[in-house]
């Protein structure tokens, strides 16, 4: 079982890494794409390990379906470019992405594991305890839905109201901009109109 | 019913104000395209209506509501209150634009009122997924308005460099969350100040406050997380503009003192962090401000210079510095949304924003150039200016916390000088240069009322909290107590002014 | 050595975890910096946010199974992630309108 | 009654919100009309005085001041606070400026008519106006302090009213310079002042440098600086410097004579009746520093002793009308503070309201002289105007009778200056101050016979005032003749010391009457000795040659007109030691300070470049400084910490 479990986490994680790879070093948008859905799933198969049910549907219904497609919308609408030259860009900024990606993972990996020390699951930084099997069987049994819908309706209201609040803005700004615009929106230093 | 107990007395404005949102939709789809105007009246009358309502709300004890999601008391309040004066001025600054548009009217004054929202849930909030969602509220919005002037190629790409910059940091922020998270376990601020104590310090830590950080540094635009805000001002319509460096800066201010005094305070580590981000923010912020030739970008390297300062009283962490803090800001509430005001003016007037264009324009327009001299006086901190006060009671919160600081408060001063600098570039350019026959601006500004009228408010109130600036720093300690500092170890201080008199 | 090396592997926990997030991170971070199309910027910002999610789970999963409140902030995370991706490309699509390019390099008028 | 002393702070609000309407309202087409700027100002100049008026009454009826004050500045341990305070010396001081200026407001409307700067000039009187009644009312040093420079400011920008006249700048920026000296000393004075005394304030229920606890703080200075006494002494002299500038006083007096070049009405409200005042005024409400320091009102006496016998001497010699008057204001004010440093406090203060009725009219009368004559200042083209402008000199002979101290309100000021010296046993003082009140019996009549007496030596026509000009004359002949007289406290009259100095003990008057008569015998030979030589008709009656008298006395003479040849030492200082330091120190700027901040300009611009270059419009290089920040941040202060 143990084995099981980790010879899927590295599946996944390989999975997961090759295909976001792809999403930043594909050559064109399209095959970009298409490596975003695999990595979004393979997200969600690390939610599912993770007894994350409900946010393992959740990843795949809004990302891997909804997200993707407005990108794909976005793609075609914008195709008419040539693709190849927008690439990756030769330019002195992609050498510090390398540095600084470097030096966020070293520094991650430095503070997560204490110092590098190879043992860290018994260091004492987060307050890290394996989760009790009783507790894993209720939630893969019962799944974490009710206990996220719970939480979402009593100690997350608030959060969760302003939320509808920043969809409609979202929804609103979306709207505004893509409006067909028979309007004059256009620059706001040149016109001028009577006003009262 | 706890939670309409919680409402009347802790989010009854927030309540108000989603009221009138729902009202301001209404009206946006139900309208036609010539009322679209009543929009700007109902916002403008709900807004006041929700000023009022703080009436209400006590002042003096902390409060919670919605299980520990929110928090108000005298300094959330204070800051909630400042939002919504900045909002009300940002929607009578807007009169004039949005005019210029047939349909997207109501839309307009619609996303001011959920950035708002944002901004005043932003202040208060208790726990990590509400600040989450509050400072999102506030970009998200933030990044529609950028870009609303949409046939404007400027416009658009200012927005789109706000959202990207804006997801990333989010990103950054949202990475510390869970560090956060993964050391406490909990998510309500209350609760982690509970359960922190009991972990050793640990690099993770640092990690998660610099994270944070740099969340919090993008809505405050300190460097190096401001290279946004240059082209966003330039490029926004300038209402927005005016709203993202005062009211979200505002906010963002509320909300890192907040966390940074709750969570953070006990541990020197930090404050060296704030005080590094603060000498950068404002020696970059005047640096480049130095040769600007826009005044729009001038105005955003001044604003990043500002918030410099600001930081500077957060990173003594004494409750003398939050009051400090929010005296500074209610200052720079009225001078900085002042000097926006004169810029919209003029900018709608003549439809240009470069600081040659002012030239000679104080022997055409006495009055409006006077308006904004004295903002911009007010902003270099000349003497007997409400910018000076706020300038002298926080640098004054920084001498006092002790002999450590010294070196911060040097560098202060020697940015405020640096700062006339750019500030009397602009009146020597009014006062004078000769308008060479080059610039449009021929004759008076035609000036409409409500853009009349933001102006003029902004500038008596900063000549009044010059005079009466004792009242005002009175304000800003009653709201200040309510924060409480967890620090472990005080940094000595001066106590007692006679041990070095004697 | 070599044991401990093989359990450290083979006993996959919360760093393990914590380490895919971060090399998720770093890739993302890659991306929205190297890549000359916007779309693959606004793509990299997804995959930045998903690496948090993986955090997020994690911790949920093992310092706080009882109450998972790091999942409910994942949801969260997704649903404003998602508001972003929209209102992100509804930006381009009006900046498409008015200059057809989606090469960041050209995106660059407002400077200095 | 109750109700104009709780809101005494509007009689200094009113001029304010004038300059105000005048200044902003320059363009409205109201304005037009001149009489509409001087509806305004008089009626907001009467309304004080009906204020102070009521103010004078209910002090009369109490004892306790009334003090009202708002904390204006709160920094650390120090609260510095604005505030009005009402006791008898403002309540007297507040009467004598509304009502100076209440008539020179009416007078100024004719004078300046014809100017064109007339708006110009009101706001300023207002502006003064603002800075007088918001510095007597000041209930603290440090607000006495602000409006100590406002009133400076506005006397600078009056006195060069004329701007394009190089004189009337160069000697406003005399004055100007002159006063800095002054304020100088007065700031370090009150710094020191409360540098010893904040553990003081501290535990004080009182504002800041509040008047009303002065004399317990000054006690606790003085405890304070117990070893050293000199330290005291120091500081007293040091706000003493801030009186000594403002009121002309030996050796800062040399502004004033050049602060004629402002228009007349000017330099009868600002340079003789109240501005030179105020420091008299600051010397009595600071007066307990000084009175613990025996040493301090030593050096003060004497001041003022040298101005007057200095400030006589001078004016003997003037031929300009308006500088003689000048000069015998300096000499007035040393006499005043000669009575303030010699201890007799009520003296000092009365002979400074007297004065300033008298001197103001003196000053408008030189002024309805000069305006007769199209600007004529000098005295050798005046003489027998009394046929031309009868009023004129019939108010200008009171004031002299007035100021020489011949029965008039003068006699009695002085006579209590006099009585005030002898019983403080400064006989020395005394014979010094009874000479001047000889000299200054004559020069005065020296200036009427040679203005209003003989023959016109003239060229222009002379043509009479307007009534606008002689009504305000009239009504200043009024105090002029009886105001010394009615609170002189003799006969059952009213005692202007009673008034002046409840807490003071009051200084016994000497009820013998050999002082009064030896000084009226003076002032009448000095009279006398004018009238023989400056009345064409006795002179040539006793066959005196003026010419032949005054080579005579040549050196004197000399030294007289060249004003003690203070002018031109300071001259000489200035050219020889000065300004070769200057040189150096401009050079030391030029190659060496220039050079350095030239670098840093360099420096900061190359900085401010090489930053813009980051700012290159693309938003990829913008995440990367946003990251690439983050991680330099995050790696020094993880290498700090674990360090």
């Amino acid at each position: 079982m143990e084995v099981i479990y980790n010879l899927f986490f590295y599946l996944i994680s390989f999975v997961l890494i090759i295909s976001a790879l792809g999403v930043v070093f594909m050559p064109r948008i399209v095959y970009s794409a298409v490596s975003l859905i695999l990595a979004f799933i393979s997200v969600a198969g690390i939610f599912v390990m993770l007894n994350a049910d409900f946010l393992a549907i959740t990843q795949i219904i809004v990302y891997a379906v909804g997200i993707t497609i407005i990108l794909i919308f976005a793609i075609m609408l914008t195709g008419k470019i040539s693709e190849k030259k927008l690439w990756i860009a030769f330019a002195p900024r992609t050498l510090f992405a390398f540095a600084i990606s470097g030096a966020f993972f070293v520094t991650i990996l430095f503070a997560i594991t204490d110092g590098f020390k190879l043992v860290a699951r018994e260091s004492n930084i987060f307050s890290a305890t394996l989760p009790s099997l009783e507790t894993i069987e209720t939630l893969q049994t019962e799944g974490t839905t009710g206990i996220i819908g719970k939480a979402l309706f009593t100690k997350y209201v608030l959060p969760f109201e302003v939320l509808s609040l920043l969809l409609i803005a979202a929804m609103l700004g979306a709207i505004v901009m893509t409006k067909k615009s028979g309007d004059n929106l256009i620059n706001h230093t040149t016109k001028t109109i009577e006003e009262d | 019913m706890n939670l309409l107990f919680d409402i009347a007395n802790v989010l009854l404005p927030e309540a108000f104000l989603s009221i009138l949102i729902i009202l301001c939709i209404i009206l946006t789809f139900v309208l036609k395209e010539e009322n679209q105007n009543l929009v700007f009246a109902a916002a403008l009358t709900g807004l006041i209506l929700t000023l009022f309502s703080f009436i209400f709300i006590p002042f003096s004890q902390e409060n919670q509501a919605l299980y520990g999601n929110f928090v108000s008391n005298s300094f959330t309040i204070i800051f909630r209150i400042l939002i919504l004066i900045g909002t009300i001025l940002t929607v009578m600054l807007s009169r004039r634009y949005t005019s210029n548009f047939s349909n997207s009217i109501g839309e307009f004054y619609t996303l001011i009122l959920i950035a708002t929202l944002g901004g005043m849930l932003l202040t208060g909030a208790n726990d990590l997924i509400m600040l989450f969602v509050a400072i999102e509220t506030l970009s998200i919005s933030s990044f529609a308005l950028c870009g609303y002037t949409k046939l404007d190629k400027l416009s658009n790409e200012a927005a789109l460099k706000y959202l990207i910059i804006g997801a990333a940091s989010t990103a950054v922020m949202l990475y510390g969350f869970s560090f956060l998270y993964g050391i406490t376990g909990q998510t309500n601020i209350a609760d982690i100040i509970k359960v922190l104590p009991n972990y050793q310090p640990s690099i993770v830590l640092i990690l998660s406050f610099l994270f944070i950080l740099a969340g919090f540094g993008y809505k405050l635009s300190a460097v190096p997380f401001h290279v946004w805000a240059p082209d966003v001002y330039q490029g926004a319509p300038i209402p927005v503009a005016a709203y993202l460096s005062v009211v979200s800066k505002i906010a963002g201010f509320a909300a890192l003192t907040r966390f940074m005094t709750l969570i953070y305070s006990d541990i020197s580590i930090f404050t060296v962090a704030i005080a590094v981000i603060a000498v950068l923010t404002m020696t970059v912020g005047n640096l480049m401000a130095l040769g600007q030739k826009n005044i729009r970008r001038l105005m955003a390297y001044s604003s990043i210079a500002q918030a410099g300062y600001v930081l500077l009283g957060l990173s003594v962490l004494t409750i003398e510095g939050v009051s400090g803090i929010i005296f500074y800001l209610i200052a720079y509430l009225f001078m900085n949304f002042g000097t926006w005001a004169a810029i919209q003016i003029f900018a709608t007037e003549t439809g240009m924003d470069s600081i040659d264009d002012y030239n000679g324009l104080a022997y055409k327009n006495k009055y409006f150039s006077l308006c904004l001299a004295i903002c911009l006086l007010s902003l270099a901190g000349i003497p007997f200016t409400s910018g000076f006060f706020a300038k002298f009671y926080l640098f004054k919160a920084i001498a006092f916390a002790g002999l450590n600081y010294m070196p911060l408060l040097i560098i202060a001063l020697v940015n405020t000088v640096l700062g006339v600098f750019y500030y009397v570039k602009v009146i020597r350019a009014m006062y004078v240069r000769t308008n060479n026959g080059t610039a449009k601006q021929n004759g008076k500004l035609k000036i409409s009322l409500s853009l009349q009228s933001v102006l003029v408010v902004t500038v008596l109130t900063t000549l009044l909290i010059g005079v009466f600036a004792g009242s005002f720093i009175d304000i800003s300690k009653f709201a200040a107590k309510s924060i409480t500092i967890n620090k472990k170890s005080p940094v000595e201080s001066f106590s007692d002014i006679s041990s070095f008199i004697r | 050595m070599f044991m401990e090396i093989f359990s450290v592997i083979f006993n996959v926990g919360l760093t393990h975890y914590l380490i895919l997030g971060a090399i998720m991170f770093c890739i993302g971070l890659l991306g929205l910096i190297i890549s000359r199309n916007v779309i693959r910027v606004l793509m990299s910002i997804e995959i930045l946010l998903c690496s948090v999610n993986i955090n997020f789970a994690a911790f949920a999963n093992y310092v706080d199974i009882n109450n998972i409140q790091g999942q409910i902030f994942a949801v969260f995370i997704i649903a404003v992630a998602a508001a972003e991706a929209a209102l992100g490309l509804a930006i381009l699509l009006s900046l498409y309108r008015n200059k057809p390019t989606i090469d960041t390099e050209e995106i660059s008028e407002l400077k200095g | 009654m109750e109700f104009f002393v709780k809101n005494a702070g509007i009689i200094a609000l009113l001029p304010l919100w004038v300059f105000l309407i005048i200044m902003f309202g320059q363009n409205l087409s109201i304005y037009e009309n001149k009489k509409f700027t001087l509806w305004l100002t008089a009626t907001s100049t009467f309304a004080g005085l009906i204020c102070s008026s009521f103010i004078l009454a209910w002090t009369m009826s109490h004892n306790e001041p009334y003090i009202q004050n708002f904390i204006w500045l709160e920094a650390g341990y120090i609260k510095l606070s604005v505030g009005v305070i009402v006791d008898n010396l403002s309540a007297m001081m507040l009467m004598v400026v509304t009502s100076v200026s209440l008539l020179i407001q009416i007078y100024s409307h004719e004078y300046m008519n014809k100017d064109e700067g007339y708006h110009r000039f009101f706001a300023y009187l207002n502006l003064f106006n603002f800075s007088m009644l918001g510095l007597v009312l000041s209930t603290n040093l440090f607000q006495t302090y602000i409006f100590w420079e406002l009133v400076g400011v506005s006397s600078y920008l009056l006195i060069g009213f004329w701007f394009r006249r190089p004189s009337a700048s160069s000697a406003a920026t005399k004055a100007f310079i002159i006063n800095r000296i002054g304020d100088c000393g007065l700031l370090l004075g009150i710094l020191g002042f409360l540098f010893f005394s904040i553990i003081f304030w501290l535990n004080s229920s009182d504002v800041f440098l509040g008047f009303s606890s002065l004399p317990q703080a000054a006690k606790y200075v003085y405890a304070a600086t117990g070893s050293t006494p000199m330290l005291y002494t120091i500081i007293a002299v040091l706000i003493f410097l801030g009186p000594v500038a403002k009121s002309a006083q030996f050796p800062l007096h040399t502004w004033l004579p050049d602060a004629m070049e402002g228009p007349t009405p000017i330099s009868a409200l600002i340079h003789a009746a109240t501005m030179v005042a105020a420091g008299v005024y600051l010397i009595a409400r600071v007066y307990p520093i000084f009175e613990l320091s025996n040493d301090a009102m030593t050096i003060i006496a004497w001041t003022g002793a040298i101005t007057a016998i200095m400030g006589a001497t001078i004016a003997i010699t003037q031929q300009d009308i308006k500088k003689a008057l000048a000069y015998s204001t300096c000499s007035q004010l040393g006499f005043m503070v000669m009575a303030m440093g010699a201890g007799a406090y009520a003296a000092g203060l009365f002979h400074l309201m007297t004065h300033a009725y008298f001197k103001a009219m003196l000053f408008l009368c030189s002024g309805a002289v000069i305006h007769g004559l199209n600007n004529q200042q000098d005295m050798k083209y005046m003489g027998g105007l009394r046929k031309h402008m009868p009023a004129v000199a019939y108010t200008y002979l009171i004031g002299c009778l007035a100021i020489s101290g011949i029965f008039l309100s003068g006699f009695w000021s002085k006579e209590e200056i006099f009585s005030g010296l002898l019983a403080n046993n400064h006989i020395v003082l005394l014979i010094i101050a009874l000479i001047v009140a000889g000299m200054t019996s004559f020069y005065m009549f020296r200036t009427y016979f040679l203005t209003f007496e003989g023959e016109y030596r003239g060229n222009e026509h002379p043509h009479n005032a307007s009534k606008v000009i002689t009504l305000p004359l009239i009504i200043f002949a009024i105090p002029s003749a009886i105001i010394g007289f009615i609170l002189c406290g003799k006969f059952g009259l009213p005692s202007f010391d009673n008034f002046i100095s409840p807490t003071h003990e009051i200084v016994e008057h000497s009820e013998n009457f050999i002082l009064p008569v030896i000084s009226l015998i003076i002032s009448l030979a000095g009279f006398g000795l004018a009238m023989v030589l400056y009345v064409d008709k006795y002179r040539d009656k006793l066959n005196i040659n003026l010419d032949n008298f005054i080579q005579k006395v040549k050196p004197a003479y000399n030294f007289s007109t060249n004003l003690w040849y203070i002018d031109k030492s300071y001259y000489k200082l200035i050219d020889y030691m000065v300004i070769p330091v200057c040189k150096l120190m401009s050079n030391f700027d030029k190659y060496i300070v220039d050079g350095i901040v030239n670098l840093i300009a360099l420096m900061t611009g190359f900085s401010g470049w090489v930053l813009r270059l980051f700012q290159n419009g693309n938003v990829q290089t913008y995440a990367t400084i946003l990251f690439g920040g983050l991680m330099l941040l995050t790696f020094v202060l993880t290498i700090y910490w674990l360090l």
